[in-house]
């Protein structure tokens, strides 16, 4: 059954300029609006939320998306009313949140191997192009006129329209048969217009770009920038990290490697780690400790310390702060290329992803991709669909083959199971990109091979008419996008104007 | 203590007994998980970040303590990031796993519960603002803003290139507009305000053909609600410019509609409702009119129906986004702030237009008794122009650091905009401590 | 489908003595028992919760269950780590608990019209319990020997039960016609050995006890004292008052009336209000004011000073506070009964309790028991079914006739909402005891109402088919208990014996 | 600000409009609400109870200062209201409105969720105590204990009319007991300690044939581990009185479990599994052997079949319960402890039996540890017996009350039993301060 809409519930106009303290000519004469008691409310949204899958309810396996359990103390630690405070507080009152701020770009820039992080990109796109401005900034700073960015053609599409936001143009790189870079193509595509080369590794099926180094080395050469995409940074916790590997610059995504729960779309976080010598272009302001301020290039100086790993067991507090002043402050980065958020990012995902990364530790990270790998390959032995390339590591693409990947999916939905990301990525037909991670458990696994097995098995009529056990049947997107009704107004407008022409 | 979760070695929440674990190697017929990694030595990194686990009990103790150094002071602090009593029934109806542990709809049969949460966000918006189109959320204010100006570069109907906002712009929302505009052939350039408002004559000066974008804020920055909205608009009308107003929602109860004033794109700060004071975390209002909706960035969520001719709702239109038009898409945008929109819709729902409008009223008048009170005191003055006030307003004293810093000392937090301003901004969180600042401001000024 | 149990997750048998400091005569040999990861817990819990029935999510319509909404606020304010104290901290250290527990006395003293209140009974048949044994005391203290209680036959099963473990006979007193007490049937039941009437009003079927006070006459010259079961106090708040009727004792159950959630059994708390010369025999230990102690009765005083009304509006914070020193400090009353629990009762359902009343005020609770009657009358005036008696209060029996109750009561699950109580009370044939509360609005009560008529319309077969778009489907109660299975334990064995069976 | 729940008049929690109010009036055709009462005017009341309404965020406001006023002590307090760290995830799974707002079971169908938490409660409790019945709970350990001695009055095995317990039980045990039995033919006699636990020859003397019920504490309320429960249950087993063990889930974990030593029942307090410190709130245990299932006092659910022959759960034997059987139900018990229970049987399975050994061994350990620190002290004698100790054990000092004053201005809050005995409680919660409390006291003592 389906929930009546808030304004069905109720709606109520009033005159907001009646009584107003404001002249007429400044207050708007009606607002109507669903106005809820508090009974009426719990029970709208408490229906509403049992119509929504969640990692709660159940495998949530949608390749690069990486949607693992939130544990719930990182939320208990979020909701501390003593971090609940104003952007613009002067630095030397909110010691508390900067010491987090700075833990966290610390312990940020030791796992990617980045000499220095920022924190303020409130997503994973937000990064990228703060990534990508980075970039710019360091090639406009040194001169050089650069007008490309080479991007795979598996990559995100975040990739490519992030790179045309930062103004750039898209040089597509196809793949190689192996499923990776094909490095002579690289070598064709890359010239001195390349600003850079957009990367992620292991790629979008899940298999480490083993010529990372020569990788590098051609992109360098050719005066070029080396980014990498954090979506896939899960399967290599402790195992290889970007800054190693010959990368520049790189996103973290916090719900996907950090566990922050992604609330049905966001918040999420983007922080941006980057190498050394563009540690001057990151955003502004910054966090560092208050005596690292005379050290010269604070940036690199503060990562390298942090990088040591001696430093994290212990930083938990600025030694400046005995004698009542500031331990940390805040700084602008000397050709920081500005803002790309009003104020800090998305601060209450910040604390949980620092929660998350002390909770697991060395150990418990190391462990997160183990399991991740793990999880995906028994999953994909035990599936009756063809899945290419392989050995992976923490998601892989089976294909649907003759059957459409997105009917297999809906057919999934009546198992109990939220099926994987289809179609994508093109280079193998018919997709289903599927990543476990590491929260599932070997029961769980067959449950969901399971799924897909029945599935797949399903006649093209079954898979047409599923799902028939969710709170809705197959939703007609043709409809939904032909005939936009994207407010409740619409709807009534509709009803109107139908009402109308059957009147006549 | 131990247990699965509680003290087993490795992640807490990979659930794999050693059993599990060891019968999953032998099926794959490797002996190790590192096995399966596939990466050369050359790059190979050895776990050793120098970060020890820890319980769950102590991470949760050291935070608390970390965020017990913050200093308590009460905020009279706005300038974009405000914040209002947001009823507990927010907090635990948005905490339920099936919201906050979901992600992108991208399988709307089992996502129907928060597809229509958003389309009711979008709806809301909707009246607000008098646009017919709302998207699901951009990250804040400021990107909202930025990427209205790209909206305007996309547009044939604009054929200039100059955005125009006031030069007073808060640096969060200009730095991230320069930064957004940079890739594109757009420019910004600014128009002055008079007595805190905008300078009608020096926009009408501004806008030429060039101009592909004007935008005013109400309340502005500071405070005061800007009177000549309408004006501006139809400035912006002569020269195809878009014209973009920027605003809240619990102003946007109260206020003139943009929608009536001509403004087709409204963008702002929707985290006033349903986000408590969050370190500046926000919710990007985004509304425009039908012509642009092709080109609107980010999600948006659309009736439709299911196979059964149910209602049925689903993210549409989404050739305009990234996952589909790549380099062509409208912005790069993938997530979004979706549960921060799910929490200010509660929040509107809750209070009702009545309850709306009543908090928006309160926000004029505990603004004006207190700067009443503030201009009462020798060598205080406030507001410090002829405006109309909305939750803040600038106060002039003589030595602005100094009061501030006296002011730091009695327990509160105001902004200090120059040597001799300073801003307060008075909700329902801290009227209670009115009485209280003003005292410490005669204190500190006598 | 069946979520499995955690024993069908996981079962792991660990030797607690292996390594233990204490000798192995000490420790147990094997512990067997599930263990789970975090993300399977919170699936597990996740999944039972989708199969559970609560106020937010929809009607709960429990007859003198009184199943109201239960607001969030007062979560959050139980919640307070400021408040999670040990019972044994000395009185001093508490204030904040003393505070509102005296706080909490008063409201209650004066919403009831009593003297003096106790808040240590954990539940409302705890309360019963407490309230008789002070009847008992106060007689044998008096040296008056009675031996019996009372008992109007349409009465809650607790009243009996609590007289009975109180060691008194029962005494059951049959409905007049009118539906309310006999009084020519009680002076006849009355006598020297009668200790208490129990009487709760309005009663069961809604109606007020328009004879309250000449039965007060009637028992008070016997000799003997009236209790009032707090069950139904929701209808009367604001409106009349147990003391004022001529009761002596009454109890409160806090989550009818006050909006406590019931936690699906529990807990609950059940205070117990007496007039003056009943409080020396409260249970040990109560809280009072510091400044009380030397005002001789200071139990009687408190209250009275409470009822005036303008003591609750400022009684915040106690007075001798300010030097420093305890504001509120326990005793022990005269001629206590001692304990009835380990502790101070149920603090968290108590802190709610007090957080609902001062939210509500004079005005809010008006309001409780004006909505929740008018809700009563307007869903009774809506139903095909005979309501027999009438007008009512908060609560009606409607009546099944020739149709069984508990069917219509299944048929009525298809409908997507609870039921009411069924076959009870028993001067009803096949009740349908319906208590909408206040939370309900005109909407929900003509859905409700829908669900009753449509499901009355059903045909018997219908009826014995239903429920089927229920969690499960109707459940076998005479297999329950004819066989009793209630441990995982006890399922396995079936299943062992099973097995040796079919292998035989 | 006002809204539908902020600040309507009358109940935030009635969401009747103005005009359905109207509307519902008139259909029943009456002009107030007060029409439908029909209470005679000699007893109405005029509704002012002088309770001013308050909006939810001062009423928080306000209580949150209430408890503030609370000292901040370092809590080594136990003597049977125990807690252990409890994870978020317990208080993230109870608090979901599923469990904490439903109501008791009495339509299965739809509550299947709670009944198989309540059987999956029950069954941890088989398993901890060895006996096959455990109920869905009572509301504490007193009460509990108090329910199985009138369990032993309702049997008609045991003849006697003697409950035996300790001298030392605690008072808020006792005391309920004496209040249960009050009704009853029992009457309650008590045996002494030597060296913190139970005199055996004493015992030997005390049972008889009048004797019905026998009852030990193992941890004993000083925390001693009663070495001696086989040799009593053997003396009430020899004269068929009932013999009844008290302990806790925790320490269960670790001990011999009571079936094997002879119990009958067993009682005591669940809460220290699911529970933070609640000022005494708990959760009484119950089981038993399947001898005396249908004397049970309280809640029992059962596994049974659905008309589809699905597995499914009910609570069952309610005949039992006082809502059928009125004056002869085996208590008076209605509203439980359940959703306690729900949290107790989460606790336990985040631990697992490893989490569950391991907290029941650091129970045992750092009381041991902390003993032989205090020990160490000039003055101070601890333990003050010869027994193993879990969780608390009694300290020897020459001013009892004046050490404890000490502590407490030094922070530190230790139970005081005597002139010259302390009593102090090591858990999972405390032990970090443990070195701090040793050193309190060799400050304080010296």
């Amino acid at each position: 059954r389906n929930e009546p809409l808030l304004s069905e519930k109720d709606s109520t106009t009033v005159d907001p300029g009646a009584g107003s303290a404001l002249p007429d000519d400044l207050t708007r004469d009606s607002l109507e609006l669903p106005g809820l008691s508090e009974p009426e409310l719990a029970r709208h949204y408490t229906r509403l939320s049992q119509m929504n899958w969640s990692v709660e309810a159940g495998p949530y396996p949608l390749g690069s998306c990486t949607m693992k359990y939130n544990p719930s103390f990182a939320d208990a630690v979020a909701a501390d009313p003593n971090a609940a405070v104003h952007p613009d507080r002067d630095p030397e009152t909110v010691q508390g949140n900067l010491e987090l701020l700075h833990g966290l770009q610390e312990y940020l820039a030791t796992i990617g191997g980045m000499d220095a992080v920022t924190l303020q990109p409130p997503a994973g796109a937000a990064g990228e192009f703060t990534g990508i401005a980075v970039a710019k900034a360091y090639h406009e700073h040194h001169g050089t006129d650069k007008s490309e960015v080479i991007i795979p053609a598996s990559a995100h599409g975040t990739n490519f329209a992030t790179a045309a936001m930062a103004g750039y143009d898209v040089v597509e790189l196809p793949s190689g048969e192996d499923g990776r870079v094909d490095v002579a193509a690289l070598e064709a595509a890359v010239s001195e217009d390349t600003a850079a080369l957009m990367l992620t590794n292991p790629n979008t099926v899940g298999l480490f770009e083993r010529n990372i180094t020569e990788i590098a080395e051609v992109v360098h050469d050719a005066g070029g920038l080396l980014y990498y995409d954090g979506a896939n940074l899960n399967a290599l916790l402790g195992r290889a990290r970007p800054g190693d590997m010959g990368f520049d610059i790189m996103h973290y995504n916090v719900h996907k490697t950090f566990a922050t729960p992604h609330g049905g779309g966001g918040p999420g976080a983007g922080p941006v780690g980057v190498v050394e010598e563009l540690a001057p272009f990151l955003p502004r302001p910054r966090v560092r400790e208050v005596n690292a301020a005379s050290g010269g290039d604070a940036d690199g100086a503060d990562a390298s310390t942090a990088a040591d790993g001696g430093a994290l067991a212990g930083h938990d507090h600025g030694t400046a702060d005995e004698a009542g002043g500031a331990a940390y402050e805040l700084f602008d980065p000397e050709q920081s290329i500005g803002k790309v958020h009003g104020f800090s990012g998305n601060w209450l995902v910040l604390i949980r992803a620092y929660a998350y990364i002390r909770r697991l530790g060395d150990e418990g990270l190391l462990d997160a991709s183990a399991k991740a790998t793990l999880n995906a390959n028994y999953l994909a032995s035990l599936l009756d669909l063809e899945v290419p390339y392989g050995p992976f590591h923490h998601e892989f693409a089976a294909t649907a083959g003759e059957r459409d990947a997105a009917d297999v999916a809906k057919g999934m939905l009546d198992y109990g199971v939220h099926p994987p990301t289809t179609k994508w990525p093109e280079m193998v037909p018919e997709a289903m990109l599927t990543e476990p991670t590491e929260v599932e458990n070997k029961r769980s696994l067959e449950d969901l091979a399971n799924a897909f097995n029945e599935a797949f098995a399903d006649t093209d009529e079954e898979l047409h008419a599923a799902p028939s056990k969710t709170a809705s049947r197959r939703v007609d997107q043709t409809s939904a996008a032909r005939n936009p009704r994207l407010s409740w107004h619409a709807l009534e407008a509709a009803r109107g104007a139908s009402e109308n022409a059957s009147g006549e | 203590m131990s247990g699965r979760s509680a003290g087993a070695s490795g992640s807490p929440f990979a659930p794999h007994t050693a059993d599990e674990t060891a019968a999953m190697l032998d099926a794959l017929g490797v002996d190790d998980e590192a096995d399966l990694f596939d990466i050369p030595d050359e790059v190979a990194f050895d776990g050793a970040f120098g970060i020890p686990q820890r319980d769950e009990r102590t991470v949760r103790a050291d935070l608390r303590e970390t965020f017990a150094r913050n200093d308590d002071l009460t905020e009279f602090l706005g300038r974009g990031h405000y914040s209002h009593y947001v009823p507990a029934v927010v907090d635990d109806l948005s905490a339920r796993s099936e919201f906050l542990t979901s992600y992108t709809q991208y399988q709307p049969e089992i996502t129907q519960g928060f597809l229509q949460a958003l389309f009711e966000y979008q709806s809301i918006l909707v009246e607000l603002t008098g646009l017919p189109i709302a998207n699901c959320s951009m990250y804040d204010a400021a990107t909202a803003l930025a990427e209205a100006a790209l909206l305007s570069d996309r547009l044939r109907s604009t054929s200039g290139s100059t955005v125009l906002v006031p030069e007073g712009l808060r640096d969060g929302k200009r730095g991230t507009l320069d930064s957004y505009v940079d890739g594109s052939d757009l420019t910004v350039e600014t128009y002055p305000y008079v007595d805190n408002t905008a300078d009608l004559d020096a926009i009408a000066d501004a806008v030429g053909e060039d101009t592909a974008f004007v935008y005013a804020e109400t309340p502005t920055v500071t405070g005061a609600i800007e009177p000549a909205l309408a004006a501006i608009g139809d400035l912006a009308e002569d020269d195809d410019a878009l014209f973009c107003v920027g605003s809240d929602p619990v102003a946007l109860s109260l206020l003139e509609e943009p929608a009536s004033v001509g403004a087709d794109v409204v963008v702002g700060e929707a985290g006033a409702l349903g986000l408590p004071a969050s370190y500046g975390m926000g919710l990007g209002l985004f509304a425009c009119t039908e012509e642009h909706l092709r080109q609107v960035p980010g999600r948006l969520v659309g009736k439709s129906e299911d196979a059964d001719d149910r209602r049925a709702f689903t993210l549409t239109l989404q050739t305009r986004e990234q996952h589909i038009r790549k380099e062509r898409a409208t912005s790069n945008i993938c997530t979004n702030q979706a549960w921060v929109a799910l929490r200010a819709a509660m929040h509107a729902a809750y209070l009702g237009p009545e309850g709306l409008v009543d908090l928006a009223e309160d926000c004029v008048r505990d603004a004006a008794s207190v700067a009443a009170s503030l201009d009462a005191l020798d060598g205080v003055t406030a507001p410090l122009d002829d405006r109309h006030h909305f939750r803040e307003f600038t106060v002039g004293v003589d030595d602005a650091p100094g009061v501030a810093e006296g002011l730091a000392e009695r327990g509160f937090a105001v902004h200090t905009l120059d040597d001799e301003t300073l801003q307060v901004c008075v909700t329902d969180l801290n009227v209670e401590a009115a009485d209280d600042l003003v005292a410490a401001f005669a204190e500190v000024t006598n």
